[in-house]
C-alpha cells in the first residue's frame, strides 16, 4: 500500500480547452486520491471526468473473470465506474462529484487494479460459464461449506469497514400538486406550464444540473436549455431538487426522493404526495452486444458527448463511431470537433462492427466486411431504452415498438395520476417535445387540482367537489430506429454488471430455462447495479431470438423499486420510536433504578436489591410506581351492559364505592386481558387493565360499542397517564397513609375491595382502591398526574420511619408469584383459555352473553383440557428456569413452567406451570428438564397461591 | 392409485445427464451447449393420474416424490406462469426447524434433513448454507419464549440454544450490543442447523428431476375450474379452454389458495396478505449468520453474492398486491440500523412483495378435503419455503396411500371446525 | 395527617436549565426570543367534551370537528374550544381556571337534554405551542399531513400521527398588531409529552427552534 | 402508502389506520354451533376483488367504520357503494 500522497499523477493531459456547455470551475483546482495517487481535479467534475481528463482508461475489474473495465455509459449508471470512496462502498464514480481529500480505490482487485490476481478467471471463463455453481459442488456433500467459503472470496463489490461512521439522515413529507421526475427539456417545460396553470410544482433531477441532453447539445440546444432554466427558476411555484432521485413510486402517487448534496446532512428522504406525477425521465443508450464490447474504450455515443462537452475530457485519440441515429452522428461530429480522427460505421446502410480487440483496452475494431480499424475509441449508437420504471410502479407495463426498436409507456394502462412527457414517451423535434410537456403539464396542474378538490370533500366540514374527468394528453410519434441489439447472438456481453455474456443467454434457454423471468433467475441477467436499465431489452432480444418468439411475446421484466439504489441511511432517517415516562421517573433515575424496558414504557425493574424490596414490603410498608397500568374512565348509564359483555364475570350489582376483578377473554375463549374496575358514582367507573393491554382493551371496547351497540349510552375515556398510580403495600401502609389523607382508612369504613375518592398529600380529587395483588395491605393510589412525584416524594418522606421503601417490578413479580397471581401473556399464551387458567370460579356461563362465551361453555363441558397449576420443587435447592419443559417418562411434553422464583419470604423456590389435565390434581409429581439437561421433580400445590392461601393478611 | 411409470410419448421417464464437475468441463471443451435441457415442454394429455395446481417447490416436490418414493408418475403440474414465480422465488430463502410446539419442530427438522442433502438427490447444487441462525430477544417476554423453544427444539433433537450478548457479538461482530440502545439485545436463540439456500435452484432441481421422471410440467398454464361430480374432483379446466381429468388434483397454490379451493366449493380459515422483502448491493462477506428479531420485525442475511437480504412481517392488511411500500422498507432499513449502525452507508437495490395465505394458528393446511380426491398443502404463511421437501414428501404419502402420513396429521383442515389449533402462534410474531 | 409542603404540579415536559413556579406549577423559565419556539402549554386547563355531534351540546360550544372557536362571552369566555373530533371536543383554559370552566361546561353538558359527559384530562395531557414562520416547515418533518392554508387554515384542527404519537393539531396563529405569526398547539397524551417535544426541538435545530416562552406568547 | 378515505377525517396515510377484518355478522352465541362460532372466528371469504371489510382510524378520530375495497388493486368505495373510488 502506497502512503497517501506519496505519488502525485502529471496534470491532466486530456483535457481540451473551454466548451461552451462545460460545468467544471476551471479557476479552481482539488486534489483527491486514487488507489493511492494523488489527482487533480476541477469543482464540477465527477470522479470519472477527473480521472478520464487524467488519462485513467481502466477503472475496475468485471464481477467473475475480471475483465478489464472502463467508462460506458459515463454516468450513475455506469457498471464499470463503482468505486469505493472512504469507507462508503460501491459509489458511482461517473456521478458523484470530486471533493478535495477523497481517498478513491477500486473495488475487489489484488494486490491491484492492474494486476489482478483473479484476472485468471478469464482462462477458466468457458467452465465458469452460465448456471456451473449449480452442477458442481454437488459431491462430497461435507466439502460444499469449504467451496462455499471460497465462492464468497469472489464477491465483487465494495466493503462496509466495522467503524463506519453513521452520518445524519433527514427525511420529510411534501405535498407537491405535481411533481416532475426528470429535469430535461420535457420536465422543464411540463414544470413551468404546470406552475403557470397554478399548481406546486417540485421539479427533480437525478444530475446535477438541470437540462438533461441539451446540456452537452449543440448552441441551440443550449439556448433553450438556458431560456427554460431561467424561467423555470423564476417560477415561485417550482421547488427545484437536482442531485436528487425519484427512486420509487407507490400507490396513490406516494413517492419516494432523496435528495443528496446538502449542507446539514448526508441526505434527505423525501416522502411527497403528488396530485399527478408527470414522469420525464428521458432515454437511456442502449449497449450493443458484440465481441469486446466490454473492453474500455467502448463507450455510448452520450458518453463520449458528456465527456467532451460538459467536462472537456476528450475520450480517445482515433475513434470509430458505429452509429444508427442522428445523436450517434453529433458524437462523431463533436469528436471531430475536439481533434479525435473519426470512422463512422453507418448502421442504416448496413454496416455493423462485430468485434473489438485489444489487451486492456481498445485497440482495433472490425467490421461486418472483414474490415479492421485501428483506434482506440469505439462509440455506439445502435438505440435507446425507456427508463419506464416509475410507470411500472404504477401498474403500466410498457409495449414493445419494433419500429421504433424499443419498449414505450402503454397510455392506456397508466393511471389518471400519472403522465409521461418527453422522450420517454415518443419522440419528436425539441419543440414538439416542448409543446407536449406543455400541454401534459397543463393537464397534470388540473387533474392534481380536481384529486384536492375531492380530498378537500372528504374533510370535515369539506366543499362539496365535482369530479372532473381526466382529460388526455396528445400522443407524441414514434421515430423509426432500426433494430440492433447485438452483432452475433454469441459474442459480447449482455450484462457488464453480472459478466454475463450473450452465449450465457442463449445457454441458458437451452437448458430449459426460456423466459425472459428464468433468463434472468438463472443468469444474473439484468440483477446489478443498473438493475436493467442497460441490459433488459438485449436480455429480451436474445431470448426471442433463442425462442424463435418477436420481442413482443417474449416482454420484459419488470422494473421494480429502486429506480437508482438509496441508502439505508436515508430510508431509517430520524428515528421515532416513542417512549413513555412517569411523572415519577425523575425520581427513579435520581435512585438509580434498573431501567425495565416494557414495551414504550420505561419503568424501575428494581432499586439494587430486588429480594430485599420483597421483605419490605411483606414486613413494613413498599410503594412501587404503577402509573402504566391501563385505565379506562367510564361514564354513562350502560356502563354495567358493557362490562358484562367485556367481563367474563358478572358486574350488574356492583355498588358505587366497590371494586371487582375481573378476565376479559376473546371472541375464541382465549384470556386477553384481566383488571379490576370500580364504580366511582352512579353513572361512572374507572376501569384497569394490564400495562401492555391498555390500548387494546380500550380499542376492544370501542368495537363493541360503535359496531354492536351504538344504542348503548357510554363514554370512555382513555385517563392512563391522567393520574400518576402508586401501590402502597405492606402490614404498615395503613399507618402511613392515614398520616397523608383525608380518606377513613378504617377497615370498617374502607374494606377490602372498595373504592374512595379524596386528597392525599394536599392533592384533590384523588382515587384509591383498596386491592391486593401483592397480597397484603394495600391502597393503590391514582393522583392527578401533575401531582405524581409531589405525591411520591410525601409518602417516602412521611414513611421514613416506618421503613418505607420503593420497590420495583421484579419485586412485583416475586410478590404476586408467591400469591399464585398469574400473568396474562406470560403464565397463559395464545391459547390459554378462561378455564385453563383456573377461573372456574370468576366464569359465569349464566350470563345470557359475553365475549368468548360459547368457546368457554364447550371448554367447560369438554375437560380434558391444560391447567396452570403451583408447583413446588422437591429438591429446595434447584430453582427451575422458567419455559423449562416438563416432560412424561417418555419424553413428551405435558407441560411447562411459566413463571419461577425463589421466595424471598418462603426461603424456597416456587413455580406456576402449565401441565396437561391428567397431571393437575395437587400432590402429582412430575418431571421437569432444566436448561443444562439434568432433570428435578416438582409437586403440583393445592393452590397457586404459595403464601397466604386464604388471603387474610389483605383483609386485615 | 395405479403406478403408472410405463406411458408412451412425451410423459415417459428418461435417462438425464448427470451434473458434476468432469460434465461442466466436458461441456465447456465442446463447442457450444451441450446440456439438455433440464425441463421440457409437453402438450397437455386429455387425462393424468394426478394433477397438481402450482408449480413452486410445493406442488414440484410434491410431484418428485411422487414419482421417486410412490412411482407415480402420470402428474401434471400446472403453473400459471413460470415454475418458482410465486413464493418459492419471492421468499427470503431462509431454512430453519427451531419451532415452538413439538409437531412444528419435528415436521420442520425433518424438512431440513431432506434439504441437507437435497444437491446430492437431486444431483442440483441448491447451495443450502448452514451457516447458524440467531433469533434476537430485546425483551424479557421475547426471552422467554426463546428459552422456550429452545427447550422444545433439544427435546426433539434440534440444536439450538440461548446465548448471551457476547456469544452474538463473536458471531455478529457488526451488530450493537450495548444496553444503551432503544431495543437492546437481550440474548438470541441461536439455531446452528440453520441458514439459507438458493430457493430458485431448489424449485429447478425438483423440476428437473420431476421432468426426468416423465412429469409433465405445464407453464403458463392456469387453471379456472375444477369439475366436481358427486362430491368427486373429475377434472380441471384451463385459461386456454382446455379440460384436462384427473381423479386426484392437490392445491399447492400459495396466495391463490382460496380462489382454488373456492373451485370446489371448500371454504378456508384463510387470508391472503403481501409479505415484502429487500435487497441491498453486495459488499464484501461480513454476516456469516441468519439474523432475526420479532420485536424489530426484521430479518436479515448476507447472500454469497455479498448481497444483505431483508424481510418482515406480512403488510398490516390483507391484500393481493405485490406493488409493495415505502413503509416497509423505510421501517426495515431504521430496524437493520438499529442492530447494526455502521450499514448507513449500503444502498437498497430492490424491494418486492409474494402473497401469504395465513392461517388462525400460523400452520398450514395440509390433506385430505371434504370433496374426495381434493387435496390441499396450503395455509403456508410465512413458512413454505422451509417446509418445501417435508411437504412434497408428506403430500406424496397423503395422495399415494389416501389418509395422511403421521407427520402431518396435525395440520388438517378439520382442526378448526374442531377448534383444536396449534400453538405456534405462542412463538413470536415474526415467523422468519 | 401529617404537614407536608404545598402540593406542587408539574407538566409533562421538563428542559434543562432554571425552573420557576407560577399558580403552584413548576415548569422551565427558559425565555425565548428567536423566531421559532416551542412553549410549554402544560398548566393550561384540558377539558374533554363528548356528545352528539350535531346537537345542542355543539351549538353550546360554538364549533364542530375539525374547527375551532373562542367564545367572547358565557360561561366559556376566555377559552379555545376545539373541534377535536366527531361529537368530541377540547376546552382549553388559562391556567387555575378549572373549577370555573369545568362548572361551566358541566352545565352546558347537565343543560343539553343531550347524552353528553366532560372529563378533566388537565394532567393528562401535554400540550405544547410552536410558533414562527418555519413551524410548518418543521411540522413537515413529523407530520405527513398538507398544512397549507387550503387544508389547514388558520382557526382547522385534525389528530394525525406526529413523530408517530396520535397528537391533536390546532392551527392557531399569533397576531401581534395587524402581523400574523404561524403558530399550532399540539396536543398528546401525558406520557408521550416529552418524546414529543424532544422530537419538535430535534426537527427544528436547522431553524432554529427555542425552547420558552416569548414576552409576548399569551397562552 | 396507499391513501384510505375516513368518513370523518377525509384521505389520510394508511398506516394511520389498523385493519379489523372483513365484515362480519356475530352469530348468537346462545344458539350457535360450535361449526358455526368457529366458522366466524376462523373462516375468510378473503375474495381476489371487491370485499366489504372494517378498519379503525386509530390516529385520527378514533372511529370503526366500514368500507370496499378491492383487494387486487386496493381501490376503494364507500360502503354504501356508491361514490366513485379513490385510488
Amino acid at each position: 500500500m502506497t502512503r497517501p500522497g506519496a505519488r502525485r499523477r502529471a496534470a491532466a493531459d486530456h483535457r481540451l480547452g473551454a466548451r461552451p456547455g462545460e460545468v467544471i470551475d476551471r479557476s479552481r483546482t482539488i486534489e483527491f486520491r486514487w488507489n493511492g495517487v494523488t489527482h487533480t481535479a476541477h469543482p464540477g467534475d465527477t470522479i470519472a471526468s477527473a480521472l478520464a481528463a487524467a488519462g485513467v482508461r481502466m477503472f475496475a475489474r468485471s464481477y467473475k473473470y475480471h475483465r478489464p473495465r472502463g467508462l460506458l455509459t459515463a454516468d450513475i449508471f455506469d457498471p464499470g465506474a463503482i468505486l469505493q470512496v472512504g469507507d462508503e462502498p460501491n459509489v458511482r464514480a461517473a456521478h458523484r462529484l470530486v471533493e478535495p481529500g477523497m481517498d478513491v480505490r477500486s473495488q475487489n482487485t489484488w494486490p491491484s487494479l492492474r494486476y489482478d490476481v483473479k484476472a485468471v478467471n478469464q482462462l477458466a471463463g468457458r467452465f465458469l460459464a452460465t448456471g456451473f455453481y449449480y452442477k458442481t459442488f454437488i459431491k462430497p456433500e461435507r466439502l460444499w461449506p469449504t467451496y462455499e467459503k471460497v465462492l464468497r472470496q469472489f464477491v465483487h463489490a465494495g466493503e462496509v469497514p466495522p467503524d463506519s461512521e453513521q452520518p445524519y439522515f433527514d427525511k420529510r413529507y411534501a405535498h407537491p400538486d405535481v411533481l416532475v421526475a426528470g429535469g430535461g427539456p420535457a420536465g422543464l417545460a411540463a414544470a413551468l406550464s404546470a406552475a403557470r396553470a397554478g399548481a406546486r410544482v417540485m421539479l427533480v433531477e437525478q444530475e446535477h444540473q438541470l437540462g438533461g441532453h441539451l446540456r452537452w447539445g449543440d448552441a441551440d440546444d443550449l439556448r433553450l436549455r438556458d431560456e427554460l432554466v431561467a424561467a423555470v427558476e423564476a417560477e415561485a411555484g417550482i421547488e427545484v431538487l437536482t442531485d436528487s432521485v425519484v427512486a420509487a413510486r407507490y400507490d396513490d402517487n406516494w413517492l419516494a426522493l432523496v435528495q443528496r448534496g446538502l449542507p446539514h446532512v448526508a441526505e434527505r428522504l423525501i416522502k411527497a404526495r403528488a396530485g399527478t406525477l408527470v414522469v420525464a425521465a428521458g432515454l437511456i443508450e442502449r449497449p450493443y452486444v458484440f465481441a469486446g464490447n466490454d473492453l474500455p474504450g467502448v463507450m455510448l455515443s452520450t458518453a463520449v458527448r458528456r465527456l467532451l462537452n460538459l467536462y472537456a475530457v476528450r475520450p480517445g485519440r482515433r475513434a470509430v463511431v458505429f452509429t444508427a441515429n442522428p445523436e450517434g452522428d453529433a458524437a462523431a461530429a463533436d469528436l471531430r470537433a475536439a481533434g479525435v480522427d473519426v470512422v463512422e460505421v453507418d448502421a442504416r446502410h448496413g454496416r455493423t462492427v462485430v468485434r473489438a480487440t485489444g489487451r486492456g483496452g481498445v485497440e482495433a475494431v472490425e467490421l461486418s466486411d472483414g474490415s479492421r480499424i485501428e483506434a482506440d475509441l469505439l462509440v455506439t449508437a445502435i438505440g435507446w431504452t425507456a427508463p419506464t420504471s416509475l410507470l411500472n410502479m404504477s401498474g403500466a407495463n410498457p409495449v414493445y415498438r419494433p419500429d421504433a426498436a424499443r419498449f414505450v409507456p402503454d397510455p392506456g394502462a397508466t393511471p389518471d395520476g400519472v403522465i409521461a412527457v418527453g422522450g420517454i414517451a415518443g419522440d419528436g423535434t425539441r419543440e414538439e417535445l416542448v409543446a407536449h410537456a406543455e400541454a401534459a403539464g397543463r393537464e397534470a396542474a388540473a387533474r392534481a387540482s380536481a384529486l384536492a378538490a375531492v380530498h378537500a370533500a372528504g374533510r370535515p366540514d369539506g366543499p362539496a367537489a365535482t369530479p372532473r374527468p381526466a382529460e388526455p394528453v396528445p400522443a407524441l410519434g414514434l421515430r423509426h430506429h432500426p433494430e440492433l441489439f447485438y452483432a452475433t447472438p454469441t459474442g459480447g456481453f449482455v450484462d457488464m454488471s453480472e459478466d454475463v455474456s450473450a452465449k450465457d443467454i442463449l445457454t441458458a434457454v437451452k437448458e430449459g430455462y426460456d423466459s425472459s423471468e428464468l433468463v434472468k433467475r438463472y443468469t444474473t441477467a439484468t440483477m446489478g447495479p443498473a438493475q436493467g436499465k442497460l441490459e433488459t431489452v438485449n436480455t429480451v432480444a436474445l431470448v426471442a431470438h433463442a425462442t424463435g418468439k418477436t420481442i413482443a411475446e417474449t416482454g420484459a421484466t419488470t422494473w421494480r423499486p429502486m429506480y437508482t439504489p438509496i441508502t439505508l441511511g436515508a430510508l431509517a432517517g430520524r428515528k421515532f420510536e416513542p417512549v413513555r415516562h412517569s411523572p415519577v421517573q425523575p425520581w427513579h433515575e435520581a435512585h438509580k433504578a434498573t431501567p425495565l424496558i416494557a414495551g414504550q414504557w420505561i419503568r424501575p425493574e428494581h432499586y439494587g436489591d430486588p429480594a430485599a424490596e420483597v421483605r419490605n414490603v411483606r414486613a413494613g410498608v413498599g410503594i412501587i410506581d404503577v402509573t402504566p397500568i391501563g385505565k379506562l374512565d367510564l361514564q354513562g348509564p350502560d356502563v354495567p351492559k358493557l362490562l358484562n359483555l367485556l367481563y367474563v364475570n358478572k358486574w350488574s350489582k356492583l355498588g358505587i364505592g366497590r371494586v371487582r376483578y375481573g378476565v376479559m377473554c376473546a371472541e375464541d375463549g382465549v384470556v386477553l386481558d384481566d383488571g379490576v374496575t370500580g364504580r366511582l358514582a352512579e353513572n361512572h367507573y374507572l376501569m384497569s387493565t394490564t400495562s401492555s393491554g391498555a390500548g387494546t382493551v380500550w380499542e376492544w371496547a370501542e368495537n363493541w360499542l360503535q359496531t354492536e351497540h351504538p344504542e348503548w349510552q357510554i363514554h370512555i375515556t382513555p385517563v392512563t397517564t391522567a393520574f400518576a398510580s402508586i401501590n402502597v403495600a405492606g402490614p404498615k401502609s395503613r399507618e402511613l397513609l392515614a398520616r397523608l389523607t383525608d380518606v377513613d382508612l378504617d377497615n370498617t369504613a374502607f374494606g377490602y375491595m372498595n373504592v374512595r375518592t379524596g386528597t392525599i398529600a394536599g392533592v384533590d380529587n384523588c382515587v384509591l382502591w383498596r386491592i391486593g395483588f401483592t397480597g397484603e395491605l394495600s391502597y393503590e393510589l391514582h393522583v392527578p398526574a401533575s401531582y405524581g412525584l409531589h405525591v411520591w416524594e410525601a409518602l417516602m418522606a412521611t414513611g421514613a420511619d416506618l421503613g418505607i421503601a420503593p420497590f420495583g417490578v421484579e419485586a412485583q413479580r416475586i410478590l404476586r408469584l408467591e400469591k399464585g397471581h398469574f400473568i396474562v401473556g406470560q403464565d397463559t399464551d395464545g391459547l390459554t383459555k378462561a378455564y385453563s387458567a383456573g377461573l372456574d370460579r370468576v366464569v359465569k356461563l349464566d350470563k345470557s352473553d359475553f365475549a368468548g362465551k360459547p368457546e368457554l361453555a364447550w371448554q367447560a363441558a369438554r375437560g380434558e383440557y391444560p391447567m396452570l397449576v403451583g408447583l413446588r420443587p422437591l429438591d429446595t435447592s434447584v430453582i427451575p428456569e422458567e419455559a423449562s419443559q416438563i416432560i412424561s417418562d417418555g419424553g413428551y411434553i405435558v407441560g411447562r413452567i411459566t413463571s419461577s422464583r425463589l421466595s424471598p419470604t418462603l426461603g424456597h423456590p416456587i413455580c406456576l406451570g402449565q401441565v396437561d389435565a391428567h397431571l393437575a390434581d395437587p400432590g402429582t409429581r412430575l418431571t421437569v428438564r432444566l436448561r443444562n439437561g439434568s432433570d428435578t421433580t416438582v409437586e403440583v400445590t393445592a393452590e397457586h397461591a404459595h403464601f397466604d392461601p386464604e388471603g387474610e393478611r389483605q383483609r386485615v | 392409485m395405479s403406478r403408472n411409470g410405463q406411458h408412451d410419448g412425451p410423459g415417459r421417464a428418461r435417462r438425464t445427464s448427470r451434473y458434476s464437475a468432469w460434465s461442466l468441463v466436458k461441456n465447456g471443451l465442446g463447442a457450444g451447449s451441450g446440456w439438455e435441457r433440464a425441463f421440457r415442454h409437453h402438450t397437455p394429455k386429455e387425462t393424468y393420474d394426478v394433477i397438481i395446481i402450482g408449480g413452486g417447490v410445493h406442488g414440484l416436490a410434491t410431484a418428485h416424490y411422487l414419482a421417486e418414493n410412490h412411482g407415480i408418475t402420470d402428474i401434471a403440474v400446472l403453473e400459471k406462469s413460470y415454475i418458482g414465480s410465486g413464493g418459492s422465488g419471492r421468499n427470503t430463502a431462509i431454512l430453519r426447524s427451531n419451532y415452538l410446539t413439538p409437531e412444528g419442530v419435528r415436521f420442520y427438522d425433518r424438512s431440513v434433513k431432506l434439504y441437507e442433502h437435497l444437491a446430492a438427490d437431486l444431483n442440483f447444487n441448491v447451495m443450502f448454507s448452514q451457516r447458524g441462525h440467531m433469533t434476537l430477544a430485546h425483551n424479557d417476554s421475547s426471552l422467554r419464549t426463546m428459552h422456550w423453544r429452545a427447550e422444545v427444539n433439544k427435546l426433539q433433537g434440534v440444536d439450538s440454544s440461548v446465548i448471551d450478548p457476547a456469544e452474538i457479538k463473536k458471531l455478529v461482530p457488526y451488530m450493537d450490543v450495548s444496553s444503551s440502545t432503544r431495543y437492546p439485545i437481550l440474548g438470541a436463540l441461536y439455531h446452528p442447523p440453520g441458514g439459507i439456500i438458493r430457493h430458485d435452484a431448489v424449485v429447478w432441481g425438483y423440476a428437473r428431476s420431476a421432468d426426468a421422471h416423465g412429469v409433465h410440467i405445464h407453464q403458463k398454464t392456469e387453471v379456472v375450474g375444477i369439475d366436481v361430480a358427486s362430491n368427486r374432483v373429475t377434472g380441471v379446466r384451463t385459461a386456454d379452454g382446455r379440460r384436462i381429468s384427473a381423479p386426484v388434483v392437490v392445491n399447492c397454490t400459495a396466495g391463490w389458495s382460496t380462489l382454488i379451493s373456492d373451485m370446489v366449493g371448500v371454504d378456508m380459515p384463510v387470508q391472503t396478505f403481501p409479505l415484502q422483502a429487500a435487497v441491498t448491493e453486495p459488499v464484501k462477506p461480513f454476516l456469516d449468520t441468519v439474523v432475526v428479531s420479532g420485536t424489530l420485525h426484521t430479518y436479515v442475511s448476507q447472500t454469497d453474492r455479498g448481497e444483505l437480504v431483508f424481510g418482515a412481517s406480512v403488510d398490516p392488511f390483507a391484500s393481493y398486491s405485490t406493488r409493495g411500500s415505502l413503509d416497509f422498507v423505510e421501517g426495515l432499513a431504521g430496524h437493520v440500523l438499529e442492530l447494526m449502525p455502521g450499514l448507513s452507508k449500503m444502498r437498497l437495490l430492490r424491494q418486492w412483495a409474494g402473497l401469504c395465505d395465513m392461517t388462525p394458528d400460523y400452520s398450514p393446511i395440509m390433506g385430505l378435503t371434504p370433496v374426495e380426491g381434493f387435496f390441499v398443502d396450503v395455509g403456508w404463511g410465512t413458512y413454505g419455503f422451509k417446509a418445501g421437501p417435508v411437504s412434497g414428501e408428506a403430500m406424496a404419502a397423503c395422495i399415494a396411500h389416501g389418509k395422511p402420513p403421521e407427520i402431518i396429521a396435525a395440520f388438517g383442515l378439520e382442526r378448526f371446525d374442531e377448534g383444536r389449533l396449534v400453538g405456534e402462534k405462542g412463538a413470536a410474531a415474526v415467523g422468519h | 395527617m401529617s404537614d407536608i409542603a404545598a402540593p406542587i404540579a408539574r407538566t409533562a415536559l421538563s428542559f434543562p436549565g432554571p425552573l420557576r413556579t407560577v399558580d403552584g406549577w413548576e415548569t422551565t423559565a427558559r425565555h425565548a426570543t428567536g423566531g421559532l419556539r416551542l412553549t410549554d402549554l402544560g398548566p393550561l386547563v384540558k377539558l374533554t367534551v363528548r356528545g352528539p355531534a350535531d346537537g345542542s351540546v355543539r351549538t353550546a360550544l360554538g364549533t364542530s370537528f375539525g374547527r375551532t372557536a373562542r367564545p367572547r362571552g358565557g360561561p366559556l369566555a376566555g377559552a379555545l374550544v376545539v373541534g377535536s373530533g366527531p361529537g368530541e371536543w377540547l376546552v382549553l383554559g388559562a391556567p387555575g381556571t378549572g373549577g370555573e370552566l369545568l362548572a361551566g361546561v358541566g352545565a352546558i353538558v347537565a343543560d343539553s337534554g343531550e347524552f353528553a359527559s366532560v372529563v378533566d384530562v388537565t394532567h393528562g395531557r401535554a400540550l405544547v405551542r410552536l410558533t414562527g414562520e418555519a413551524a410548518p416547515l418543521l411540522l413537515s418533518k413529523v407530520c405527513a399531513i398538507d398544512l397549507t392554508d387550503r387544508v389547514v387554515p388558520n382557526g382547522s384542527a385534525f389528530r394525525s400521527s406526529v413523530a408517530r404519537v396520535v397528537t391533536d393539531v390546532v392551527r392557531d396563529d399569533r397576531a401581534d398588531g395587524a402581523a400574523r405569526t404561524r403558530s399550532y398547539l399540539l396536543h398528546c397524551e401525558r406520557s408521550s409529552g416529552q418524546y414529543l417535544a424532544d422530537s419538535l426541538v430535534d426537527a427544528g435545530i436547522e431553524y432554529g427552534i427555542e425552547v420558552g416562552a416569548a414576552a409576548a406568547d399569551p397562552i | 402508502m396507499m391513501l384510505l378515505t375516513c368518513p370523518n377525517c377525509g384521505a389520510r396515510n394508511v398506516s394511520e389506520f389498523r385493519y379489523v377484518g372483513e365484515a362480519k355478522s356475530r352469530p348468537d352465541p346462545e344458539t350457535a354451533t360450535p361449526e358455526q362460532w368457529r366458522r366466524y372466528l376462523y373462516f375468510h371469504r378473503n375474495p381476489a376483488g371487491w370485499i366489504s371489510e372494517t378498519w379503525y382510524h386509530g390516529s385520527g378520530c378514533r372511529r370503526y367504520f366500514g368500507i370496499e375495497r378491492n383487494t387486487v388493486d386496493n381501490a376503494q368505495r364507500s360502503a354504501a357503494g356508491t361514490a366513485g373510488a379513490t385510488s
